[in-house]
């Protein structure tokens, strides 16, 4: 099951994505999603950034609140409309917007 | 001829957010989707599993009616087992939070409904989610 | 070329999703997909016709009336409308409105469905 | 006897945030102290008229027009409201719409204040 | 400051929560808050029933969400509507929505 | 006469509910709250605090506007600063997300506004909670 996984919060813990075991997860910044991309709370991380075998981050939505590309984490590739769409129909089958 | 399987999955707490309401809703919407289908297509019966906070969805003795005027989560959940929908909930959950099958919506015996709600492991609902061809989650 | 549906539980506005759902709309247009997008919940808001535009709200009648003249469909969840106090003559125009099981046809048809649930 | 004065900034119907500020403003109402209700954002919902009810849909018209009828003052956001795509013409009856300054007023006369944020 | 705080979610951390300090803080929950009357979690009851002087829980939340009277912890203090109009009038001064 | 003091308070995130951006309208509508006083009110210049994730708000370079044609919350906070509002950010929560004064918006001179933002420990958030007559918490 190749699954996208949008995460749309600048969320702590979520027991879904925390036991998801496809065997190609993909996480999908989108919206308040997009700060796992840059914050680093207490100078660590986000473990959201550890869940997929990919992750990325919606252009639009990490400009519209003023976070640095520079910022973003290296494992982060971003992405526009454009590309989520090639995304949405070339990379993954399913999807859940969580 | 296609037949195609969905799983509606619930992590959201009732009474606050529509989404449990409406993702049972749309489940029991199954019965009649034959009607914008062609001939040779089926849809398979729908699965609903509550995850996380989402099993508090299954309480018994919710009273949103005598309180609110507006229909439970209960009766919601009674017409899916009524309409032969597959309820899961997740094992895990139910234990984290303290319940068990006495508090939760097991059956709907009192409207003549044969299916049951299972207690399940979310690997059992992981599997269900790869075996659907669309995932609706609430 | 595929076929995306995209069901909207959430409301107009503030969340920005419907904002979401109709960039992800005109991207997927402008590659040639077919999409549909399903109102639900307080997604029906979108279905609401006169959203006077200010530049403090998202505006959304003028991109998704043009989607539709450009061959999107959208359709919104009937009682969810009437429950809002949306009858027929306030609807969008091109948008229609039905039951929930058109959903369920419209993702049963597609190759990709991106469900986004409500606040 | 004392004002009350609460602010709704949720949706209607899911959130049932709406129907907790009703059934306050009820009891207030029956104790004998003055209130009113400020709508915005999406909770500007509540003041379009028409709302059909359904039982599986928390439905606020009949309530809320009973309190005003009985001396509740409900105010709307008028930009909030047009935003929306609800005009003048769609207003409650009994209810009014003003800008945003009437809230801080009315908070300013009120010897209590409760402000119910969005989703 | 009697400050009475409406919690509303069925919420593990709140900063402002976690951090106020003011003489007499009153907890009331309503809504999804009300879980935080009953669920234990892994066998803990919830940290929001040790912030506040009094807690408070709306019996009409209660109700709906079928959560047991007799689970509740002995903290809490049910009240329907009047009696929280009642709260608000003569026990709190200010109120804070989380 | 009367003179009350009103504290707005934004713990919620920007861009997902509307609260934040109706924080600061409603604050900024407190210019022209007079028209509905008596003769002999005063409303004291109102103070808003950006609180827990809120203060994520309050980052610079928001391109909203741009990308999907709303005002950015940028807009919104230097206007309040135009506006002589006071604003707060919450020193515990910038430290916490690991922003600094660089990443915020710490004034308003391209508009012409003399006031700052203030990054400021909690305890002087309470404080003004303490001072307020009222507190609007978005």
């Amino acid at each position: 099951m190749k699954l996208g996984v949008f995460v749309n919060q600048y969320t702590k813990q979520n027991d879904t994505l925390d036991r998801l075991k496809a065997d190609k997860v993909g996480i999908i910044l989108v919206q308040n999603g997009v700060y796992n991309a840059t914050i680093k709370e207490k100078g660590v991380k986000s473990s959201v950034l550890d869940k997929g075998t990919e992750v990325y981050a919606l252009s639009e939505d990490l400009q519209s609140r003023g976070l640095d590309p520079s910022g973003i984490d290296s494992k982060v590739k971003v992405v526009d409309y454009g590309g989520l769409v090639d995304l949405v129909f070339n990379d993954y089958e399913k999807f859940i917007w969580l | 001829m296609a037949s195609k399987k969905f799983l509606f999955m619930v992590d959201k707490l009732p009474y606050k957010a529509e989404s449990s309401r409406l993702a049972l809703t749309h489940a029991i919407a199954s019965q009649t989707v034959d009607i914008h289908l062609d001939e040779d297509d089926e849809m398979e019966e729908p699965v609903i599993a509550f995850v996380g906070d989402g099993v508090l969805n299954c309480m018994k003795g919710q009273k949103a009616l005598e309180c609110y005027g507006v229909t439970s989560l209960e009766m919601h959940i009674k017409n899916a087992l009524l309409t032969d929908i597959k309820v899961l909930i997740c094992k895990e959950d139910v234990e984290r939070l303290g319940l068990s099958e006495d508090n939760l919506i097991m059956d709907a015996e009192d409207i003549g409904a044969d299916m049951q709600s299972e207690i399940v492991p979310f690997d059992d609902i992981l599997q269900q989610m790869e075996k659907s061809n669309h995932i609706l989650y609430f | 070329m595929g076929k995306l549906s995209i069901g909207c539980f959430s409301s107009l506005i503030g969340s920005m999703t419907l904002d979401f759902a109709v960039k992800l709309a005109e991207a997927a247009r402008k590659k040639g997909h077919d999409v549909d997008i399903w109102l639900s919940g307080n997604g029906t808001m979108l279905s609401k016709k006169g959203q006077r535009k200010f530049q403090d709200y998202s505006s959304l009648e003028k991109p998704v009336t043009d989607l539709i003249k450009g061959g999107l469909t959208m359709v919104a969840c009937e009682a969810c409308a009437e429950a809002r106090g949306q009858h027929k003559e306030d609807l969008l125009e091109g948008c229609d409105r039905k039951s929930m099981d058109w959903y369920l046809a419209s993702c049963f048809k597609a190759d990709r469905v991106i469900h986004i649930g409500g606040e």
